[in-house]
């Protein structure tokens, strides 16, 4: 999956730099949910709540932990690790809640195929029916339409993830652009941001297309761009992710004792 | 009223060959019901639909390997870090395994809809603007909000035939008590016709935890209580130990191909009973915990 | 993140006076958040409409005996072995107060629809041949099944604007853990826009029980936290003192005319402060108990 | 309320004898579900798990204890002491499975007006919008339709509760009778016993009207007739209602120690 990554080009691993880019888009007022396979926004959120961000809350979905101690870091989203943790909720009312739209304001995603418009499909690459890759299934990602600010992640950064179109719509973007956008008026604030092992970006407000933010460590726009299936809005600048400060490297790693986001 | 039954002898009287909508518990790597599941290999108990939680796992990638589903009603099948469901995705992309595509509200909910006797379930509105209920018009459909005149999306109640469902413990009359994460396995058990528990283990009734209302599923809905400790693995049981990965990535690579998902069959389902496939894995070393 | 008020400033800061849609906890004659309750009479709340759980009784009936109820969506307002509730059955009677009839389904499902930002329930047919839907056409309408076409009940979402609710502890972020039974005071929380929680104790964090999944509510859903042991007097608060029945029956004589329940209202209530309340019935002198 | 009872002729109270009574209509294969102030069913359902049906379950609306150990009985159906049973339910499961229609068997039922189909109401006496006598509320009666066997039981018997048409259908029995019944396809089996102070009743199947089964010891027909504001259908034989045995008391009173069904 790490095929389009950039090599570290100092002491951290790829997982921990994003977890610390997340980490930056995130507020104290935030209460943020996130699913399958999560170590990195768990991490993230972690982090805020250890640095900038103290009462920012964090469901790990799945088991459902609320504010789960990450004592240590745990790779599957429903592991018996994550109760350990303020409160627990009943899966039942997470789903309830992400429905409800106004509670939760940050919700974690990705997919196999995340498109200009930052639609996301973890659903089948190729026609639905007969599919050329057979993805797990959508989860919660069609809730995507309900909450405050998507934050997409993704390990994989090349062009058959990041794609013009997805083939099979399982978390909803912009949809089509501004138009399409307005017209459905989605409870939702749509995604915010997109955070790669190249790159960070956002959305042009015009054109509601992906934009380059910054370019992390050791990664050139080159190669971004090369990486990136469709035409990324380019800023007039830009700049370069700020590395990983020692404070928040050391938080990271704290709370990821086994080192499950350097892919122990 | 005893209800404890072998392993074998459960899912002989209460899982029919063909039966209609089967659930599978647990969610990920957590809690599969695999002693029942295994079992449903040996017995080559066909499935007509099966229906994992918001996430299934290795309970239902092996009744897939063994051919013996023909429809899944599933949001999520996979291993999460570990990598993609090799059997689930190679029958879908073979085009012998239908999916009900859905989504993690309508499972969720519509599971609460089969329990209720609800007719259907209103969905959130937005949740439309997702593809999977184009794909799968059998459960969906459009529904004008009475009270609002908007279009929302509806799902059809989801009421198993039976369900397969794996809990800490129970006494003989099944009255069982959840550790750790429930997941959707209390919705499944109120909406199931016929449930079947493994449990950790067989405790007399007044060892259960009584006043924890919502960690318990009573007795009156379930059919068999089967003691399987260590019957999780190699997914993990919540209060009683971790998931196996080196089994299951054991089982990836070999069910990366159909005839490598045989012989995992072979060695470690319809080749053994039960208790000697615990063996073999050293499963249920660990087992006993606290409820 | 400190969210402890006393129980003045927590009325005062997030119960606007005529709030819109308002949902007291506890059912029957348990666990009433009866502090929270007594502070909205004291500051002279209004409520446009009031919501019960499927029993509501002294929390209801207390609001409307002091004139500040002017709907009231319920199932049941009574005080079950002990008698009708005086000052609910005179208002109705009298045409002053306007009742949204409900049924137990309907509250119960409703909340989670409200959670859930579901469009409406659909409830289970056989429900509309009660004459509940009929007296109450704001909350019910009919809607033609999409899947079986067959027309069915329909209820809107409940969702608070503000829930007044009662639990064992929290701590000073909200987190808070129920004790005992839990009837719909969960989804009151989940509902509602606005949480105000009396405890019988504000409790560190690390003593929140962490693994009983279900059991609590997460601090993000509360905006207050009052500590009020001894605060359901006279209803029980579970896991902590029992109900005071012969308080109740004196509540029950007293305000079986107008003017003795402002009489009870003066004694009680209006002329004395919480603290003086709780001394004058030595109510939370047992209170300690497990959580 | 107890204006139509009967007198004890001997040493039991009319809550006792209406226990025994009722537990005398169920089964070893029953669920049953109850209500809001449901001390005499409990005891019925504890009574018949003592002796002829071990195998069948009762849930304690409200709290909802699973077999609750009625150490001693309580009068609240929300008393804590119903959670010392043998699992407890959250309320939400237990309105969901009321719903289900085929989990529970029986249903506990009353009113403030009962009539002459066994339908039931304890809403309001007079016109709904500006009532005689406003009761409390429905609660979870229009469930009535969807379960096995209603059982009804009232500690009042009067022409004021036993009417022949209810002033709110609150409760469905056999609505307006065979045909309404027939029509309606209502998925429970309809009302199928009354226990009052006075006596037992049942229902004619082919008018679906409560027709009197048996007097309770001390009791004649024509108090029965008096006390009932409807024409009751009439046996060709009323028996007498067995008195309790000696077993059935000393179960009773073991359950009930602190006298709840005495009116203690």
């Amino acid at each position: 999956m790490n095929g389009g990554a950039a090599t570290p080009p100092s002491g951290w691993a790829t997982g921990e730099l994003m977890a610390v880019e997340l980490a930056r888009q995130l507020r104290n007022d935030d209460v943020a949910v996130m699913g399958t396979a999560s170590a990195i926004p768990q991490v993230a959120c972690g982090l805020a709540r250890a640095t900038h961000s103290p009462d920012l809350w964090f469901v790990a979905g799945g088991a459902c932990g609320v504010n789960p101690h990450l004592a240590p870091t745990v790779a599957s989203c429903c592991d018996e690790e994550l109760l350990r943790s303020d409160t627990v909720l009943p899966l039942g009312d997470v789903v309830l809640l992400e429905g409800r739209g106004d509670v939760f304001t940050v919700f974690f995603a990705g997919g196999l195929q995340i498109d200009a418009y930052g639609n996301c499909n973890l659903v089948a690459v190729g026609d639905w029916a007969r599919p050329a890759l057979r993805g797990p299934g959508t989860v919660g990602l069609p809730f995507l339409s309900r909450v405050g600010r998507v934050l997409i992640y993704s390990l994989s950064h090349n062009p058959r993830t990041f794609v013009e179109r997805v083939d099979f719509l399982g978390g909803p973007g912009f949809l089509d652009g501004p138009g399409s956008w307005v017209e459905a008026g989605l409870p939702g604030g749509g995604p915010a941001a997109v955070v790669t092992p190249l790159c960070t970006m956002d959305f042009d407000q015009a054109t509601l297309r992906m934009r380059l933010r910054s370019v992390h460590p050791g990664v050139d726009v080159a190669q971004v761009v090369e990486a990136t299936g469709f035409e990324l809005v380019m800023p007039d600048q830009v700049t370069q992710t700020a590395a990983p400060t020692s404070e928040e490297l050391a938080v990271v790693r704290r709370l990821d004792s086994s080192g499950v986001l350097k892919g122990r | 009223m005893d209800k404890v039954l072998s392993v074998g002898e459960a899912i002989e009287r209460f899982v029919p060959d063909g039966a209609g909508l089967v659930a599978v518990g647990g969610m990920h790597l957590q809690n599969n019901p695999m002693a029942l599941v295994r079992e449903m290999v040996r017995q080559y108990r066909h499935v007509t639909r099966l229906l994992t939680s918001p996430c299934g796992a290795l309970n239902a990638d092996l009744l897939v390997a063994a051919g013996l589903v023909e429809q899944i009603a599933t949001s999520y099948v996979g291993f999460e870090h570990l990598g993609l469901a090799p059997a689930f995705r190679r029958a879908v992309e073979a085009g012998v395994l239908r999916v009900l595509e859905c989504d993690e509200a309508y499972i969720t909910h519509g599971l609460s809809a089969g329990a209720g006797g609800l007719p259907f379930v209103a969905l959130p509105a937005g949740l439309e603007f997702a593809d999977v209920w184009k794909a799968n018009t059998e459960s969906y459909c459009l529904v004008t909000d009475p009270f609002t005149g908007r279009k929302v999306l509806a799902g059809a109640p989801l009421a198993p035939d039976v369900a397969l469902l794996h809990a800490a413990a129970a006494d003989a009359a099944g009255n069982a008590v959840l550790a750790g994460a429930h997941f959707v396995d209390r919705s499944m058990a109120l909406a199931a016709k016929t449930v079947v528990l493994q449990v950790e283990r067989v405790v007399p009734t007044d060892q259960l935890s009584r006043q924890a209302v919502g960690t318990t599923i009573p007795g009156f809905l379930v059919q068999a209580v089967v003691e399987a400790p260590g019957g999780c693995h190699p997914t993990a049981s919540h209060g009683h130990y971790r998931v196996d990965e080196a089994h299951l990535r054991r089982y990836l690579s070999l069910a990366a191909s159909a005839d490598g998902a045989l012989s995992y069959l072979e060695e470690f389902v319809r080749g053994v009973t039960e208790q000697d496939y615990l063996r073999s894995v050293q499963a249920g070393a660990s087992v006993g915990g606290e409820l």
